[in-house]
């Protein structure tokens, strides 16, 4: 970034040293707008589909359509809630804290916004490389913490209060399984830069980090586990828990502000998949090209190449496929489950996941000594994980169907027509 | 034990307490005097021979010259009933309250209190229940005389049709306030004294000669249409800054606690329920139930209409359920009649009624899950109800307020092609009851949520009233289809559905919620009993031309998706009930809501009132 | 209290500029997008609230035309009085009402909400839902189909699409 | 669980549980995803309309087939809340008796089909109509008679030629629909 204004400086005024030129700062703030502008549409674009593809997936679940009307398919629906909202009344309740009010939706925009710094979409794509990403995620995701009691506190309602507090119990608590499941990646990977822990694996499922041992495979499912109740996704939802709380810390909001909370949590689900992915998933790997090919490309070429864009948009799409697998499954957590209990809640954070994920680090330092790098008895792990979670994807699949066949014959005999209707058939 | 020797036993033991007898009604009731009631109650109560331990229902009924105070009992040990009476003066006069020995009487007197202004002496907490705290008069007395404004809020509707000025629509226009239910009507045809009521526009306009094309014209007082957002809002009261009424007037703030209002408006609170929460954090210290959001005067309006007018109300009291409505008020009116109904109409009842029953459950199983977070179930439910829907349609034309019997007999005939689709249905819908079953019900989250919470025992459960499936989740086998047979139930094979402590304890509200899952599958094997055995024949009872039942009084039940659903009529040989209660079992599973609720946490509090499928319009009827 | 506030930008719109070619394509741009995204307040007081929930279900699903249900009124901009309103209730109705932000919609659902239907004769009944708040459009029925109600929100996202919306900006702010 | 569980096994067990349950929980809504949804697009996106997917007793708006009407107001007194108003004079010109009102407060009405069970004379009938959204309520007041017309003297369960049923409803709706709103 500071190198394009540089080059700006230069090529625009004239001024070779833009340290002493006295305007530069302001060509600085200027391209530091420009970029947030180009970020936030950017973050828009990838939570606003989402919605749609959430309301659409859970429409099939629930046996009927989802938004098919506003645009091809109904895809524009993220579009038309985003401008509606922005055309609704301003409203801040009369006993609401105003300056708090306003505050809290940025504050929580903020902080989901700020993760994406660093999450390493592509090869060369990140917007920065951080050596201290992991701990930075964590670190800017508890700007949601205080977003979200802020909104609680200044709505001046006690529905909002409630939820305000239960999520600061809640995000407070469940940053600490976070943080353990990612240290099991942080002790494999040797470092806390979130490229660094994607090129310490590969491109072969065999390579991922969630094949490496059993505590790693354990470790996958709680910080999925853990990061579902940090995103405030069912079942762990109780913050904006709609039976209980009505809407939570967002009861007060409307227009605009509700927006910012809407697109934060859709974001948010994004942020999930994306640390699940990189640390996990092997990231944007390519099978079968390595990372340093790619990088030795961009130093042949001297800036760019067809054949290193080429790698990005792969290293990307790969990214984004395994990313939208995860925000899949989330989204189907989220149209299965019944919702915790506070107490079941903390019950289920200090009594369960914490345990587990210090058994994980344990586990994983003692197969860090114990069975050498790249030995054979590595790979006899990484293999027999390997069947595991493909027996339990064909298990999972088996059941589905199991669940189709059951009803299969007697929805024949009662409609007369057949009941399959896969999801790729459009309405 | 029948009524004559309860009798025998109370003047043997109260002598000069026990004024009367009467054994002559279809329910015989014993008058007893006011002042001893509460000890006669007692003596029922506690008598090992007798073991009333359940009251059914508390009903006031204004006599004109007094008040009465009905009780009746039941014993679910020895399986006999009586009824009490008690007579007080209208002004005034107070009776002992029963409250401590069936908890249920607590929320029977307060609602006796509202509306018909019974003192009772010793009730723990007398206030309105249905109406608000500042409404004036008390409803159900026969000289009552609605204000016609509330709040500001007049009750005068001069648009649609009373604006072209109809005769036939005087008589409601009066009644729109509250003036012809106020005396016994001399005459329905004469306009009477209230026309003078009638605001003159629309006086002017009620000459039955003008044509209605100049009717058109006729200047409307309450212009509605314009659009509120871009439009003037003229016609509404100026919107000064208004407080409204918080109707929990008794709940003073309790120091150390926070207070919320849940409710009219909440998403758990199906329909319009309040509750006052106490809480300490997340722990409920106390929970106020306050009711009467939906109070709309379902027993008043039966008084002032024809048995057979009465019937689409009833389709209301329990919308979910409304097929029982109509059953027992039907059963109520036949029995007044001594009618009997043909058998095939009988099974059409039967059939009706147990698919309105699964129809009812899973609204009430789905809407658990749903306050428990989970919204798939309850889809998926709601499509399976489309379908019953669909199939009711083809019943009786509706889909939800059904409207489908009369007394003697149903609107309309099942045919062949009615029974097929609900064979297929059936076949597909018990597949789908164990889908359900993998997806939510035994689903751990969901379990442990429901498992152990809010238990409530036995004794409990009867002495707050509860009944229906809530009452069998605890461990008390009493289902009015097996207890007091009625219909055909007897012919037909089902299990009575009992608590068995499923995941947790007996009586919590996993088990009530599991009841209704297996009370699905008993109802569809009543079903399938039902299609093979259906006769044919008549569906309609002759009757006479106008239903005009002699003085008589009639408790009548059945056995709604909620419970006993009972009705209680008092007759006085005109064509319209001189007194109609109806006992609902949301009403007694709401009372029992504050008793449960000290310690449980919000989040139990919404998995209670599933539990307890509690619907707001039985609750206030 | 947030409710005088509010009405005072309900007053009626002045004719302002001449129409403007631009605004009246933006209109219709914007309009199109706000009456795909009409949120409806899950309000049910009677009987019409379940059929309000099958609407909502799946055989006719709402949520194809992007009307998606909020618990708070604070998110809604339509308010489907789906019931009964008893004197009791009738406040509470005015205050949900004053709570929703404009630009805001009411359906009367049903014959209580139109006119108290059935229960006009009896003595704690509001007759209409228009005696406490302006109702734009009224749905008979008793309870109405969730196809009939699906109508209505058809009838609503017309309105919407022949709202003048710039106009109103200037206006109200 | 009255007997005490081993703490160690109910502690696995709950996680057993816990993943078990929510695995089979995702298997059944994973499987809906390729069952056909059972939505049917109203408005348009229909085979035939959904008024011809009802059923035939169907309790919709009501018609009545003047052609047909007696004018004993039966339905009129039936009717529990007094939503159908009809009005019959005498003509002094030709002494036969005229309806001169017949209206239907649809808005009003419950859907109760007391008042077409009480006529005797098929003239009272519920469609299979329900669309009747209005932006003012006096436009749901259903006007059946344009202009005085003589009634029918077709004698109880004598055959009546009426029109179909559902024929006459839309022309009248359409008639009040498009008054003046307001």
């Amino acid at each position: 970034m500071r190198q394009i204004a540089d080059w700006i400086i230069l090529n625009l005024f004239g001024v070779a040293d833009a340290g002493s030129w006295p305007y530069s700062w302001l060509v600085y703030l200027g391209m530091m707008v420009f970029a947030a502008v180009l970020a936030i549409t950017f973050v828009a674009i990838f939570a606003g589909p989402v919605t749609w593809v959430e309301r659409r997936v859970a429409g099939r679940i629930m046996s009927r359509l989802g938004p098919n009307r506003v645009g091809p398919q109904g895809f524009l629906q993220w579009l038309a809630d985003g401008l509606k909202n922005l055309l609704k009344e301003d409203l801040i309740p009369d006993a609401a804290d105003r300056p708090l009010f306003r505050l809290a939706p940025h504050l929580v925009w903020m902080g989901m916004f700020g993760a994406f710094v660093v999450l390493p979409f592509g090869a060369h794509l990140v917007a920065a490389d951080l050596n201290v990403g992991l701990l930075y995620i964590l670190a800017i995701t508890s700007l949601v913490v205080l977003g979200l009691l802020m909104a609680g506190w200044a709505s001046n309602s006690k529905w909002a209060l409630y939820g305000g507090i239960r999520s600061t119990a809640q995000l407070v608590s469940y940053e600490i399984p976070t943080a353990f499941s990612l240290m099991v990646i942080v002790i494999l990977a040797g470092t806390l830069s979130t490229q660094e822990i994607v090129r310490a694996q590969g491109g072969w499922p065999w390579d991922w980090f969630v094949f490496r041992n059993p505590f790693t495979f354990l470790a996958f499912f709680l910080l999925m586990t853990s990061s579902l109740a940090e995103g405030n996704r069912v079942p762990f939802d109780l913050p904006e828990a709609e039976s209980e709380l009505v809407a939570g810390y967002n009861i007060e909001y409307s227009g605009m502000r509700f927006l910012f909370f809407l697109f934060a949590e859709w974001a948010n689900l994004w942020i999930m998949a994306a640390i699940g992915t990189f640390c996990f998933l092997g990231g944007w790997q390519i099978p079968g090209v390595s990372p340093d090919a790619i990088d030795a490309l961009l130093a042949r070429s001297h800036g760019w190449s067809w054949s290193w864009v080429g790698l990005q948009a792969l290293s990307f799409a790969i990214f984004a496929i395994k990313a939208s697998w995860l925000v899949f499954v989330v989204i189907q957590i989220r149209w299965t489950l019944p919702r915790l209990r506070v107490d079941q809640l903390m019950i289920a954070c200090w009594k369960y996941l914490v345990p587990m994920t210090l058994v994980c680090i344990l586990g994983v330092l003692a197969m860090a000594l114990l069975i050498p790098q790249g030995g054979v008895l590595d790979y006899l792990i990484r293999g027999l994980m390997m069947v595991v979670g493909g027996a339990l994807v064909a298990l999972f699949l088996w059941r589905a169907r199991v669940n189709y066949m059951l009803a299969r014959d007697s929805y024949r005999k009662m409609e007369g027509r057949e009941l399959w209707f896969p999801p790729y058939r459009l309405v | 034990m029948d009524a004559a020797q309860i009798h025998a036993r109370l003047v043997e033991r109260f002598a000069e307490a026990v004024l009367g007898f009467e054994q002559e009604l279809i329910d015989p009731a014993i008058a007893v005097a006011a002042g001893r009631i509460r000890e006669i109650a007692q003596y029922l109560r506690d008598d090992a021979a007798l073991q009333m331990d359940f009251l059914r229902c508390l009903t006031g009924v204004d006599r004109r010259e007094t008040l009465e105070v009905v009780y009746h009992l039941l014993s679910t040990v020895h399986l006999h009933t009586i009824v009490l009476k008690v007579q007080v003066a209208p002004d005034g006069a107070r009776v002992d309250s029963v409250w401590d020995l069936w908890r249920t009487a607590e929320w029977y007197e307060r609602e006796a209190f509202d509306l018909l202004g019974i003192g009772f002496t010793g009730h723990p907490d007398l206030r309105r229940i249905m109406m608000p705290d500042d409404w004036e008069g008390h409803p159900l007395r026969k000289d009552y005389v609605f204000s016609g404004e509330y709040h500001g809020i007049t009750a005068e509707r001069s648009d649609g049709l009373d604006a072209f000025g109809a005769p036939a629509t005087d008589k409601k226009a009066a009644q729109a306030r509250g003036a012809a239910a106020a005396a016994a009507p001399p005459s329905a045809e004469e306009p009477s004294a209230t026309a003078a009521t009638v605001s003159a526009e629309v006086a002017e306009t009620t000459s039955p000669v003008e044509p209605p094309v100049a009717a058109e014209k006729t200047p409307r007082i309450d212009e509605p249409g314009e659009s509120p957002s871009t439009g003037k809002a003229s016609r509404l009261s100026p919107p000064t800054a208004f407080q409204p009424a918080m109707h929990t007037a008794k709940a003073d703030p309790v120091e150390g606690y926070i207070q919320l209002n849940m409710g009219p408006h909440h998403p758990a609170s199906h329909g319009v329920l309040n509750f006052l929460l106490f809480t300490d954090g997340e722990i409920l210290s106390r929970v106020i139930p306050d009711v009467g959001y939906l109070h709309r005067g379902m027993e008043k309006l039966a008084e002032s209409m024809p048995y057979a007018s009465t019937m689409p109300y009833t389709d209301r009291i329990d919308y979910l359920a409304s097929m029982f409505g109509n059953w027992g008020w039907a059963l109520a009116a036949e029995k007044l009649l001594g009618i009997e109904v043909p058998p095939r109409a009988e099974f059409c009842r039967v059939i009706a009624g147990e698919l309105n029953r699964i129809a009812s459950h899973l609204i009430g199983t789905g809407s658990t899950s749903l306050d428990l977070g989970a919204f798939t179930p309850f889809v998926h439910w709601l499509r399976e109800r489309e379908t019953v829907n669909d199939i009711m349609e083809m019943i009786c034309g509706a889909r939800l307020t059904y409207n489908y019997m009369r007394i003697g007999g149903v609107a309309r005939d099942i045919s062949q092609q009615v029974v097929d689709k609900t064979r297929r249905w059936l076949d597909h819908f018990l597949g789908i009851i164990d889908e359900f079953d993998r997806l939510i019900s035994f689903n751990e989250i969901f379990v442990k949520r429901l498992a152990n919470v809010a238990v409530i025992s036995p004794q409990d459960a009867l002495s707050w009233g509860l009944v229906g499936p809530n009452l069998r989740a605890s461990g008390v086998a009493w289902d009015l289809r097996r207890a007091e047979p009625y219909s055909v139930y007897p012919e037909l094979q089902f299990d009575l559905v009992l608590g068995k402590g499923w995941r947790g304890q007996v009586g919590d509200a996993y088990d009530r919620f599991y009841c209704r899952i297996e009370e699905m599958r008993q109802s569809v094997g009543i079903l399938r009993q039902a299609f093979d055995r259906m006769p044919e024949g008549e569906i309609r009872a002759e009757l006479p031309r106008k239903i005009k039942p002699a003085a008589n009084e009639v408790y009548s039940r059945v056995e709604s998706a909620r419970g006993e659903m009972g009705f209680y009529v008092v007759s006085d040989g005109t064509d319209k009930p001189y007194r109609a209660r109806y006992r609902t079992g949301s009403f007694t599973s709401m009372s029992i809501i504050e008793h449960l609720s000290p310690g449980l946490m919000v989040a139990d509090l919404v998995a209670l009132i599933g539990s307890l499928d509690v619907i707001a319009p039985e609750v206030d009827r | 209290m947030t409710g005088p506030k509010l009405e005072q930008r309900i007053e009626p719109e002045e004719e302002l500029a001449l129409p403007n070619v631009l605004t009246t394509r933006l209109d219709l741009a914007l309009n199109w997008f706000r009456k795909s995204s009409v949120w409806y307040l899950l309000f049910a007081t009677a009987c019409c609230g379940i059929e309000l929930m099958q609407t909502g279900g799946p055989r006719t699903d709402l949520d194809r035309f992007g009307a998606v249900f909020r618990s708070s009124p604070r998110q809604s901009d339509l308010l489907i009085v789906a019931g009964t309103i008893t004197y009791k209730m009738a406040d509470r109705v005015r205050l949900i009402y004053n709570q929703m932000p404009q630009p805001k919609y009411v359906i009367a659902m049903g014959s209580c909400a139109n006119c108290g239907g059935l229960f006009t004769p009896s003595y704690s009944v509001v007759n209409g839902v228009d005696k406490i708040i302006p109702v734009d459009f009224y749905l008979p029925g008793c309870p109405p189909r969730p196809e009939a109600l699906n109508e209505a929100l058809i009838k609503v996202q017309e309105k919407i699409q022949g709202e003048p919306w710039f106009k109103k900006i200037k206006v109200a702010r | 669980m009255s007997k005490k569980a081993n703490p160690v096994v109910s502690y696995l067990s709950t996680i057993w549980r816990a993943m078990f349950s929510t695995f089979e929980g995702l298997a059944v809504t994973f499987s809906w995803l390729f069952r056909r949804p059972i939505t049917i697009q109203y408005p348009d996106r229909l085979e035939k309309p959904v008024q011809e997917m009802l059923p035939e007793g169907y309790r919709g708006i009501l018609e009545v087939d003047l052609g047909c009407c007696t004018g004993c107001l039966l339905c009129s007194t039936t009717c529990p809340i007094d939503c159908i108003a009809i009005q019959v004079v005498k003509n002094p010109e030709t002494k036969k008796r005229e309806v001169i009102r017949f209206d239907i407060d649809i808005a009003k009405c419950m859907y109760c089909g007391l008042c077409t069970e009480a006529c005797n004379f098929d003239a009272l009938h519920h469609t299979r109509q329900f669309e009747g959204t209005n932006v003012s309520r006096n436009n749901l007041v259903l006007h059946f008679v344009k202009e005085p017309r003589e009634v029918s003297s077709h004698k109880k369960g004598e055959p009546c030629n009426r029109r179909p049923v559902g024929s006459i409803l839309p022309e009248v709706m359409k008639d009040c629909f498009d008054q003046e709103e307001g």
